[in-house]
């Protein structure tokens, strides 16, 4: 519980962040930019999954676990992107979107 | 004080949100994200999460954006321009969340949340049972599962990252 | 045992036969059998019929049902009346006739002649089915091989004229398709179970509401395939590119079906429908007839002509229909049947005009009556049929139509009949501007002067359209009498309400 | 009396058609020339002992000659519709029988010769014994729809004798011309019959022409239902007359009659003088009791009008043509236009119906002296291969018997006594000259120009200027020269026959009696117009010259058939072919056929953009994501509560 502060206000934020986080991942042309949208977007999501949790039900923690899981969902998945990623640099000397349009083949 | 404390956190989080999707320059967007991290970090320090904060900060702020600035200086030159958005994409995009995020908004404000009003602290020792319990409501399972899909990342992104043996001569490399 | 079905077994038959078959001579010789017994069958059929109608005084004659998808109450339900018969025998001959005029068919002639039979196939179990599912499947079988017909043995831009008509008429089977399953589902109407069965639903009180909007649907949906103006366009060019037998077949029979569909669904389900909406179709139809003549007048090729003479004629078959009464509807009957000889005819001595001249423009053509007398005879012969001439069977069926459409009172009726009537006088100009290029005149070139006679199997599919024409306008009483009979209870729904 | 054997009169020729048109190329020629002649000798025969039978055996019943009918359903319209096909037996038709079977008779001897070495030979034979087949049925129809019928029979025969030289383009378009002129004709003819189906609900002559014991139709009933201030039936009537114009050429339908000229003389003689143009006559004289008491007899003065006019307007052109035998086929329409004219004047009852019998007696002596006047034309032209009166003169001294029969027929149209038309043209003058003395002074006018025309044409071929000819023109042959003298004798003797006692309106009979004064005013006239001619064109001079360039503009107008042709042609031309047959050619391609094709394209147009959304970037289906959910979410939560 954060004095004086309601759930509302930390919806609101939450709210923005995950949006601004779709906005960057669908305006953003190159792999590691939407690779951080994406960050925003988690975390947002995050936030909600604690903040529901200490807001509503304080007596449990499964927010917090999945926070948790997020967290470690979200570090295995960078890890393989930026794999990706520079396994396709290699390959095409490009992360830019539009230059693995090729998978659509 | 907390109050004061959270609407700063709040605005320079989005603020660093919004400037780490729109810079064109790849390593700042990257920083932005860093604040944006922390502060997410700062918010659970908030409401008395101090071991989420702790996984936030090292996991997220100290592990995954090392990730992402290695990987941005291995693809790109720093002064390095980004491309951008077709203006009416960004346009059509905007309002389409601007939107959505009206929706949200208007859709929790007009939710009556059943708020319990409490301040208890979590300690990582709860954090630990829990996570660890067998018990009906444990999350041994998904712990499990989640060491082994890190163990199965870590090999894939070796894998991946090493290349293909047939590249290895090209030119590109 | 059950005759009618053996319309069905019997095409398939030949048509497996003709699968194991090798090279023309045996697919001609397979197609040509089960043709002659198909027609065989159809005279069978007619004597079988007379002597059952004097017995049997119920609607359908020959009932057969099976269940044969129970979920939705289908049924593979057959039946004849008067009217199916003779479309039967018209059906019959122009097959047989078909296969005759395609006798020296080069080109991958066993699928040619299967196509063919499984177009026939489609056509018999239509004229057949009193359930409304079965006809539409049979239906859509009588419509698809004509793509292929069309689109491999056809000439000019064969591939366009193919996919025109093919998606025309599969446009208007989606909005047929529409309305039969309106009609399905208001067949509970009056609280039985839900039925396919037309003869089951006519006595089924449909709401005036549904049918208002049913009516059109179903109407359209079958007239598209008789030409109806504005959707007759796939007609001419459908015509112009398809192979002789298959224009034969398809203006001769296939064009039936929806004069047929109209007055055996939409005008006997939907009688209230029909009544509502008659005049804006009236209004469509008449066009038809002064258009397509109007239209004919101008064109040079052969089957243009034709095409357009037979968006002209089939319209009077519609608006026939649409006057509501007996004397038009067995006009519009006679008028199918009279269509279906005289324009097979007039397709296949194009047909032999073409494979003799290589060309269909009457401007390039001239005193032909000098070239190749039979054919040429039989052309003018076919040209006096068609406008009418006494003596021919056009002339019983437009009389038909003119009396029954003269006694629906009222100026506008009386007005579109007048119009109707007039095309008779453009239609001579047409048909005799034809004789007149093509037929007569000088030679236009020395190269025909040598050009082949007729054979043996044109000459037979020619008889075989010609004589049925001759007979039904010279005897046309028990043809006439024998359709009346038959259209009676059709008609009962809509004089009712009238 | 027994009529049955009467149907086999038509069916003769019919049977003689089918054996030579489908056998054509089995059947020698001179064989074929035999069976027609012998069919049609037989069918003549059958006529004659019919009408022996008819007017002296069986006779009056009751003061009135009774209507034999023997009929039989042919196809059934409503439950009290029907078209009977039969044959009726009455004082005209049983004159018609006669008429036709006579000329049909003479015509088949005559070709004989005329045809002789032609290609199509037997073809000619054909088609003669089919319209022969035609007219006999149209003659003994018991109905208006069997009239129509044969009516169209007629018109196909006619149309297949016109373009019998079908190589010759002008002969092709004159059959087409024809065909299409009555067909249009014909179209209003069967709009009649519709409205008379529908009111009075039958077609039978019989009952359509009724007349109560009081000596009224009994059509009164059926006046009651108007269109345009008259009734439904009068309507009716004059639309029947349109047909019976157009196949008669009255004014304005006559186009084609002219141009029909093209086939052979023949042929010209059988349909375009003596039988065919004369169905309208016939037509009208049978439903007369309809035309003369519905309305009081208001489409009767239509005709009476109309056939006025075409007397005189055909009679005006005649004077200038100069192709023998569109003279000859002006002068075919000046006379049929009489009988109408006669027919038009007449009342029912007793004496008053002097004008039906005028029509009828003058439609008996036509056709003989008319047919007569075209063989001999046919023997002219067969002798100098010409039709033009440029090419002939002084034709006496080398064709006798032609010279002489023509002579006989001309002065049997030019109406002196003793000749067939003299008689029968005095009686429709009386006739004209009792009800309308306007229509009466027009008859004797034409009656002046009809001697003159014809006499014109008399000179100008028989005699006038010396011509030099390719090779020495000849009689004819015996089969040639036989129907002539037939035809003159019947031309000199049918007026003597008393045919008011045979056929009248009423069917009674009266007392027929020569009107000097009138007679005499009428001869006269004719004298002159003969007086004037042979001035004119018995020696060469330039007299006819000057006289046609003093009238100029109207010998113009004249001799181009007051550009009544080029008046069609410019309505088929220009304005079917051009104004409506083209556009609609054109509407059809572009709109009607272009909706259908637009439907087409903009299917494939949409389909193109589609495929463009299905583009593989994660981003765009992410957007659209987005979209959807927040759209989704919209509806779901705002609208669809």
């Amino acid at each position: 519980m954060i004095a004086g502060i309601s759930i509302y206000e930390i919806f609101t934020l939450t709210s923005i962040l995950f949006f601004i986080g779709i906005y960057g991942f669908i305006t953003r042309k190159n792999l590691i930019s939407i690779l951080i949208s994406l960050e925003l977007i988690l975390n947002a999501s995050a936030v909600n999954f604690v903040v529901i949790n200490k807001y509503l039900y304080p007596d449990v923690l499964q927010g917090v676990f999945f926070s948790i899981f997020i967290i470690a969902v979200a570090a295995a998945e960078t890890a393989l992107a930026v794999a990706i990623i520079i396994n396709l640099y290699r390959q095409i000397s490009s992360v830019e979107v539009k230059d693995t349009e090729i998978m659509k083949y | 004080m907390e109050k004061i404390l959270f609407y700063i956190l709040a605005l320079i989080m989005i603020v660093a949100a919004i400037a780490s999707v729109t810079s064109r320059k790849m390593l700042r967007s990257v920083i932005y994200l860093l604040f944006v991290l922390i502060g997410v970090a700062g918010i659970y320090f908030l409401i008395d999460y101090n071991f989420l904060a702790a996984v936030q900060l090292t996991v997220y702020a100290g592990g995954i954006i090392v990730l992402v600035i290695f990987s941005v200086l291995l693809v790109h030159h720093i002064e390095m321009e980004l491309e951008m958005a077709k203006l009416s994409k960004k346009i059509i995009t905007a309002i389409a969340c601007l939107v959505g995020l009206g929706v949200f908004l208007a859709t929790i404000y007009s939710t009556n949340f059943n708020v319990v009003e409490n301040s208890k602290t979590t300690t990582v020792e709860d954090i630990g049972r829990g996570l660890l319990s067998y018990d009906a409501g444990g999350f041994i399972l998904p712990f499990e599962v989640i060491s082994v899909l890190l163990l199965a990342a870590m090999i894939g992104a070796i894998i991946i990252g090493k290349g293909d043996k047939l590249t290895k001569n090209d030119d590109t490399l | 045992m059950d005759i009618l079905s053996l319309f069905v077994i019997v095409p398939v038959l030949t048509v497996l036969a003709l699968v194991f078959s090798k090279g023309l001579k045996q697919a001609r010789l397979i197609s040509m059998i089960g043709s002659f017994i198909q027609l065989g069958m159809a005279i069978n059929l007619l004597f079988a019929y007379f002597r059952e109608r004097a017995v049997d005084k119920s609607v359908m004659l020959f009932t057969q049902d099976y269940v044969w998808f129970k979920n939705f109450n289908v049924h593979y339900a057959i039946g004849v009346d008067g009217i199916s018969v003779a479309l039967l025998l018209l059906t019959a001959i122009v097959v047989l006739a078909g296969v005759f005029i395609s006798w020296k068919t080069d080109d991958l002639p066993k699928e040619f002649f299967v196509s063919l039979l499984v177009l026939a196939t489609g056509v018999y179990g239509f004229f057949i089915s009193i359930d409304l599912f079965t006809m539409f499947v049979f239906y859509e079988i009588a419509v698809i091989p004509m793509y292929l017909l069309i689109g491999i043995w056809g000439s000019g831009p064969k591939e366009y004229s193919a996919m025109k008509l093919t998606l025309m008429l599969m446009g208007a089977s989606a909005v047929l398709m529409v309305g039969v399953l309106g009609i399905y589902f208001n067949s509970n109407a009056d609280g039985g179970a839900l039925t396919f069965n037309i003869l089951e639903i006519a006595k089924v009180h449909i709401p005036f509401e549904a049918q208002k909007l049913f009516f059109p649907l179903t109407f359209v949906g079958f007239a598209v395939l008789g030409a109806l103006f504005p959707f007759h366009t796939w007609s001419p060019d459908g015509h112009a590119s398809a192979p002789t037998a298959v224009s034969m077949l398809h203006a001769g029979v296939l064009m039936k079906l929806g004069g047929y569909g109209v007055f055996r669904i939409a005008m006997f389900l939907l009688p209230l429908g029909a009544i509502e909406w008659s005049w804006f179709f009236i209004i469509l139809s008449a066009t038809g007839v002064i258009y397509g003549a109007f239209g004919a007048l101008k064109q040079t090729d052969l089957k243009y002509i034709n095409a357009y003479s037979s968006v002209s004629h089939l319209g009077m078959v519609l608006f026939a229909l649409l006057m509501l009464n007996k004397t038009a509807w067995n006009g519009a009957i006679l008028q199918s049947l009279s269509h279906g000889f005289m324009t097979a005819l007039f397709f296949a001595l194009i047909g032999m005009i073409y494979g003799r001249t290589h060309t269909r423009d009457i401007t390039k053509l001239g005193g032909l009556l000098k070239v190749m007398p039979f054919i040429s005879v039989i052309y003018v012969i076919a040209g006096m049929a068609s406008l009418g001439l006494p003596g021919f069977s056009g002339f019983i069926a437009e009389m038909n139509i003119f009396v029954g459409a003269f006694q629906h009172e009222g100026m506008f009726y009386r007005v579109a009949t007048i119009i109707s009537v007039s095309a008779i006088v453009v239609t001579a100009v047409y048909i005799l501007r034809v004789l007149g290029i093509m037929l007569m005149g000088e030679v236009k070139n020395d190269e025909y002067l040598n050009l082949p006679k007729a054979t043996w199997f044109e000459i037979t599919g020619i008889l075989l359209l010609l004589i049925p024409m001759l007979g039904m306008g010279v005897a046309p009483l028990w043809l006439s009498d024998m359709t009346m009979d038959s259209i009676q209870p059709f008609i009962q729904g809509v004089l009712n309400h009238l | 009396m027994d009529i049955s054997y009467i149907v086999f009169i038509p069916l003769i020729p019919l049977a003689v058609f089918l054996l030579l048109g489908i056998f054509n190329q089995q059947i020698k020629p001179a064989v074929s020339g035999y069976i027609g002649v012998l069919g049609l000798a037989t069918s003549a025969a059958l006529s004659y002992y019919a009408a022996y039978q008819y007017f002296f055996v069986s006779g009056k019943v009751d003061g009135v000659y009774p209507t034999f009918v023997e009929k039989t359903v042919w196809m059934n319209f409503t439950d009290t519709l029907h078209i009977d096909m039969g044959i009726l037996i009455d004082p005209i038709s049983v004159m018609m029988l006669i008429v036709v079977t006579t000329i049909s008779l003479m015509v088949h001897i005559y070709s004989r010769g005329y045809m002789h070495g032609d290609a199509g030979y037997t073809k000619f034979f054909a088609y003669l014994s089919l319209f022969s087949f035609s007219m006999l049925g149209l003659v003994l129809a018991t109905n208006l729809f069997q009239i129509y019928i044969f009516w169209e029979l007629v018109g196909v025969s006619s149309f297949l004798l016109i373009g019998y030289y079908y190589t010759k383009t002008s002969a092709v378009a004159a059959a087409k011309k024809a065909f299409i002129v009555t067909r249009f004709a014909d179209f209003g003819f069967l709009i009649g019959i519709l409205i008379v189906g529908y009111y009075a609900g039958t077609f039978d002559f019989q009952t359509l022409n009724a007349v109560n014991p009081e000596g009224e139709g009994l059509l009164f009933q059926w006046g009651a239902s108007s269109f345009m201030g008259l009734s439904v039936i009068t309507w009716a009537l004059i639309l029947i007359f349109m047909g019976g114009a157009g196949k008669s050429a009255m004014f304005p339908l006559h186009i084609w009659l002219p141009d029909a000229m093209e086939g052979p003389t023949p042929v010209s003689a059988l349909i375009h003088a003596a039988t065919m143009v004369v169905a309208g006559v016939y037509l009208v004289a049978r439903l007369f009791p309809m035309y003369y008491f519905v309305e009081d007899g208001f489409a009767l003065n239509i005709v009476a009008y109309v056939g006025a006019f075409s007397s005189l307007f055909a009679a005006i052109i005649a004077l200038t043509q100069t192709d023998i035998k569109r003279v000859l086929a002006f002068s075919t329409m000046s006379q049929i236009g009489y009988m109408m004219l006669a027919l038009g004047v007449s009342s029912y009852k007793g004496h008053e119906g002097v004008g039906y019998m005028a029509s009828m007696f003058h439609l008996f002596t036509h056709a003989m002296f008319k047919a007569l006047l075209f063989l001999g034309a046919g023997s002219v032209i067969h002798a100098v291969h010409s039709n033009y009166l440029k090419d002939m003169g002084s034709l006496r001294k080398y064709m006798p018997i032609t010279n002489i029969t023509f002579l006989i027929a001309a002065l049997a149209i030019a109406g002196v006594p003793p000749f067939a038309g003299f008689w029968s043209k005095d009686e429709i003058l009386v006739a004209a000259f009792e009800k309308n003395q306007l229509l009466y002074f027009v008859g004797l006018f034409v009656a002046g120009l009809t001697a003159f025309y014809m006499f014109r044409l008399y000179f100008g071929i028989f005699w006038g200027k010396e011509t030099k000819y390719h090779h020495e023109p000849h009689e004819s042959p015996m089969s040639m020269a036989f129907p002539l003298l037939f035809l003159a004798i019947m031309s000199i003797v049918a007026g003597f026959i008393p045919f008011s006692e045979f056929i009248t309106a009423d069917k009674a009979g009266f007392e027929g009696h020569l009107d000097l004064p009138l007679a005499a005013v009428a001869v006269g006239t004719g004298l002159v117009g003969i007086i004037l001619a042979w001035i004119f064109y018995k020696k060469e001079n330039d007299l006819a010259e000057r006289f046609s360039n003093a009238f100029g503009m109207f010998y113009k107008w004249t001799f181009h058939k007051f550009y009544f042709d080029e008046l069609y042609l410019f309505i088929t031309r220009k304005i079917i072919f051009n104004l409506i047959s083209a556009p609609i050619a054109k509407f059809d391609k572009k709109y009607v056929d272009g909706t259908m094709e637009g439907i087409g394209n903009k299917t494939v147009i949409i389909s193109e953009k589609i495929k463009g959304l299905q583009s593989g970037r994660l981003q765009d289906y992410a957007m659209f994501f987005v979209s959807g959910v927040v759209v989704v979410a919209l509806v779901f939560i705002y609208l669809w509560t």
